[in-house]
């Protein structure tokens, strides 16, 4: 039972350009890594861009967003700036986290990004702490925990989920299940299955990780019915990594099963754009070419940036 | 700012209104939420009637105080997400042991934040721990570990000893922009002192000399200061006593001006003796005072191993007033310090 | 749909004498207790004692039992001595633990108790470690990790089952569902029900832990699976704590709803021994009469039993 | 018992087969589980391909090594458990960061569990850890931690630096029936030396001397003990070089020798300036060769901050043989020591 697959222009084209913009500047890192010039671990999330920009179409700035060390695509789809992201990863001193964070540690405290951590599983309690104050200040923002599969082994997730539902806070939690942790399947890490484990805490939904209107409508209805009052919700979104675990390889795990034409989340939403006739093929090039565009821009940022120096070591 | 409007009053008053350590702690944590309503408090039977050993009961704002259930770790991560949203959280655990299942969240994420970030945030995140003795309790259930936390950059680490210090450090340590530790001696929950009842704040960083004296200079904080103070006056002995208030930022510069002029020190530290604040003090002030140094410093601390049940053997891994005394004495007369007042581990 | 009560006498006596054995200490404890002869807390378990042994009629030595705080109970039962106990609460050299460990920590190896702990939660991963060493050793011991409700808050908890399940390990975890933590009720601790978020992960069973026969025909049950190569079971066990959290003094928390004729284990075993005629009266008195007989000898025993020495603080 | 037919051997061979420090510990693991069924080895990706950097690649009993779950908490826990059930497992962490989300286990229970119990049970277990900076990790991958462990009394704490002592020391860790953290810098990995291929220990609680001199004792362990046996070689300082090999228990006798007869003491410590491992080494030594300093024992640490990410900064953060040969060039000479040598927050 196929769903008629519509979208308004606006959000179609958002939805995009934040897709694209995530793909192209990860591309663009691979191909930039292995020179050396990026002295940082990446975690690249070509594939999944669907659920960050998914769900971030839905947040405002006041939405505060909490990571892992998967970071790039949400941190993008949130809106922190392009050259800040590359300047951080160029280790210098205008990056987001002025070269102190790299690549895990990202942070925008205007656009609700106050920042991500690389211990897996802790930064889901950190979302619920946002929903916490949001619900104490009566202030009507949303947290959000954002992690992949294998956060799910770690006792934090239990803990949070359980005190979020316990005191109904203002929460959404991201899964982005990608099936792995490092080289692990998930059969390997996990003995239950993660969306009927959430469902026994809260409201739990599921949505196509590889198909950004899916996750888009199914993001949009978590937070209608949080920010409503209703309680946390858990939205569960399988999904697909095509790269090594971290670095610039894609990755070669037997049996990983990906085909780039069919689970392609960009693919999948310009074949809805260009079949409801919202969008030409001329328009959906000028939306690649203008991200290179950025994309080009934000490296030559990053390039020209100082350096911090080792005086600013000292002990503030 | 709800904050700039303390007083600010360095040495405790004498001939006020006399209250218990607990009962001070509690009226800092209720006037800093009446203060400021960014502030709340929450941890594991916060809000039960017993009110953590009393220091919460009957606050007057309820509805801003949270129980949890046996989650230390994620309600670490909360304390610190709500912090990172606007908010004053006072996390609070029954005994420092349990904290020792958030250490995830106490040392990768609180501790880390600000660093990793450059300080673009704030981190206005206070967490008190109950340490200390119990009533033969064992070896999980007494733990003090004020040094063991003060190794790690990114917290300080505040231990009052009276009940004048409690309420102001603690009024201080909510103000602060920064991860605050707060960890106060069970044992110390119902000395009396003066405490004023306004609002005011102490310094962190700021040691309080408790006595003075020409002979030896005694650092120690918490129970431990209440101890040397006992001991030093029961005795007469011609002591400086220095209770640095803080263990993290630490007050060195008055400790080394003492150490000047008296030459010898004893550090008394209720704490495990391998590295540890004992270590640091001695450390440091031989660093800088080593012209003025007599005689090698000194620690008395716990045995190197975890603290019994029995009480028999609970009363002899402390120390007492007077075998403090008995060591003090022997230091000041250049005698050897006995074997057990020293700590079985050192 | 009463189920049909029988037993046989030798395992309806010996269930009998060791509930009799923890109820009578317990209460001699709660009498003494308030002489301050025993410097250490007590988490009595009065009231629950059907948990334990309907348990522990199926272990063996050889089975592993990991406890929490409230220890009392299921170490007796498991087969601890009674005169290391009371020595041990007494803080003489004699108790099991040398009387370094108090009241939360009991130990006695020849019965298959290898300590217990007083962080809530931790433990129950000592009893899957248990498991783990049966199943790579190709022993035939289980691992048993005993816990009460509020322990399921922690994430241990939660790490504990997945990855007893993941390997299918032989263990067994009992839930003493007393519905309280302290005073805080479950409700107010757990958004989740206990035994359906268990079932998420292994074979989860309940049995009233006011009814010693239908715990020990669960636990026979969730045994022979453990043992047959069958993986992890729950067993969890709804029963009530008629004293408070610590200390000699029944618990007046409003809505407890104890009725101690109605809810006491020992009487509804008695009244089946009496009914199905296994035993007379008098011979349930003689069981009475012969526990606090030991009972008084154990407290004559830790009593004349010497103190440790401070030189026993010697680091070794 | 399998572990008693080992050689004892104290000093590194010469002219041997030189294999790396990773091959050595693989080796040292793959024997320790030939010699004995009952060790295990457990871990997150301990079974993978990659096996942890190299070091548990190709073990030859691959039914006793087992993958988990990113549950390190429980699963401290669960080697524990094995631990007091017979077996003898080692558990390993890719890095010593996120053990801290085990800290209730190796604090609480595994450092606590024998004293709790008058040590009547073994607890033969060894957790593994990879400790310091990567590349551009940042805060929350690059501590190394050794001196916090060693405050905790129940662990022993092995800081291996050369091949041939990451082997030793891996076998005697494995055949000890107490908790034994061994922690390996991650820089150290590819270093090459002589190793013997038979099973051999080297015991826990002696210290090395990689380098004989009149003029200044130097302590330093692991990644630090190569950095300054290099700086030393490189400009032919006349130094004592000591690598304590185990931080605990410490082989004070050796360290206080040689201050002795040096009459200086500096302590190069990769780790956290407050407290922990320098802080005890200074004030030890002091106490006990007081009248043989002639200076005051220097500690050259990190600053007292996390990590940074960019590599201008994370080259700063750490020492170079350079840097050191320059510190030790001007305590040798009285001179005193630049600000930037001691770290930025001595
Ligand atoms: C507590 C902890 N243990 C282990 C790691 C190492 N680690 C980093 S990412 C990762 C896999 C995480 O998998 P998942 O949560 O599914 O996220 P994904 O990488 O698939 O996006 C692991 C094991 C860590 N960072 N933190
Ligand atoms: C980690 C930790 N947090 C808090 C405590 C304090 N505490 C001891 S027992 C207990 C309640 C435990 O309740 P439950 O697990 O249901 O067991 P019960 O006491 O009902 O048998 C609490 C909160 C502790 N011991 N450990
Ligand atoms: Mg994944
Ligand atoms: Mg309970």
């Amino acid at each position: 039972m196929e769903r008629p697959r519509t979208i308004r222009r606006d959000d179609g084209l958002w939805l995009l350009q934040r897709m694209r913009l995530i793909r192209q500047a990860s591309e663009r890192i691979a191909r930039l890594y292995p020179t050396d010039v990026m002295e940082t671990p990446v975690h690249l999330c070509i594939g999944q861009e669907a659920v960050a920009v998914g769900v971030c179409r839905h947040l405002t700035d006041a939405d505060k967003l909490f990571l892992g060390h998967r970071t790039h695509g949400p941190a993008l789809a949130k809106g922190l700036p392009l050259p800040k992201l590359m300047a951080e990863l160029y280790g210098r001193s205008t990056g987001c986290s002025h070269a102190f964070g790299g690549s895990m540690h990202l942070i925008d405290l205007e656009h609700g990004l106050p920042g991500s951590s690389a211990i897996v599983g802790g930064s889901i309690a950190l979302g619920v702490g946002a929903g916490l104050a949001s619900k104490l200040a009566g202030a009507d923002f949303v947290g959000v925990s954002w992690f992949g599969d294998a956060a799910t082994n770690a006792g934090v997730f239990h803990e949070s989920l359980n005190f979020a539902a316990l005191q109904r806070l203002p929460v959404l939690f991201v899964c982005e299940d990608n099936g792995y942790s490092n080289v692990m399947p998930k059969s390997a890490h996990a003995a239950f299955d993660i969306p009927s484990l959430a469902d026994e805490y809260m409201t739990t939904m599921t949505a196509d990780g590889t198909d950004v209107l899916a996750v888009h409508e199914q993001a949009g209805e978590a937070l209608a019915q949080i920010r409503s009052g209703g309680g946390p919700v858990f939205l569960h979104c399988p999904t697909k990594r095509w790269m090594k675990h971290q670095g610039h390889e894609r990755c070669d795990i037997v049996g990983n099963g990906i085909d780039e034409q069919r689970d392609c989340p960009i693919r999948k939403l310009e074949r809805v754009l260009l079949d409801t006739h919202l969008c030409g093929a001329g328009e959906l090039e000028q939306v690649r070419l203008s991200v290179e565009q950025q994309i080009d821009a934000a490296i030559a940022f990053a390039e020209s940036s100082p350096f911090p120096t080792p005086a600013q070591l000292e002990v503030v | 700012m709800p904050w700039s409007r303390f007083d600010s009053n360095y040495t405790a008053p004498t001939g006020g209104r006399r209250i218990t350590y607990c009962e001070a702690l509690r009226e800092g944590i209720d006037q800093a939420m009446g203060n400021d309503q960014r502030v709340f408090a929450i941890g594991l039977d916060a809000d039960d009637k017993f009110g953590v050993f009393g220091s919460m009961s009957n606050l007057s704002f309820p509805e801003r105080v949270l129980g949890t259930p046996i989650s230390e770790n994620a309600m670490t991560g909360v304390a610190l997400g709500a912090a990172l949203s606007g908010l004053r959280p006072i996390h609070v655990h029954l005994r420092v042991d349990f904290m020792l299942t958030a250490m995830d969240q106490i040392v990768n994420y609180v501790a880390k934040w600000q660093d990793m970030f450059d300080h673009q945030v704030k981190v206005p995140l206070v967490i008190r721990a109950i340490v200390g003795r119990g009533w033969g309790c064992g070896a999980q259930h007494s733990q003090t570990l004020h040094g063991w936390f003060a190794h790690i950059p990114g917290l300080k680490v505040v231990t009052p000893a009276t009940p004048y210090d409690a309420k102001g450090l603690l009024l201080s340590a909510v103000a602060d922009d920064s991860p605050v530790l707060f960890l106060e001696h069970r044992w110390l929950y119902k000395n009396t002192g003066d405490v004023p009842e306004a609002i005011y704040t102490l310094p962190l960083g700021k040691a309080n000399v408790l006595h003075r004296g020409e002979r030896l200079t005694v650092v120690a904080s918490s129970l431990a200061a209440i101890h040397a103070l006992t001991a030093i006056e029961a005795h007469g002995l011609d002591v400086d006593l220095i209770d640095p208030r803080t263990i993290k930022p630490l007050d060195l510069d008055t400790i080394v001006a003492s150490v000047q002029r008296t030459g010898k020190l004893c550090v008394v530290d209720y704490d495990f003796p391998f590295g540890g604040f004992g270590a640091e003090v001695c450390a440091a002030v031989t660093e800088r005072a080593f012209a003025s140094l007599q005689t090698p410093p000194t620690r008395i601390q716990f045995p190197d191993r975890g603290m019994p049940s029995s009480g028999v053997l609970e009363r002899a891994y402390y120390q007492t007033p007077d075998r403090l005394a008995a060591a003090f004495g022997a230091l000041i007369e250049g005698a050897p310090v006995a074997r057990d007042l020293i700590g079985a581990g050192a």
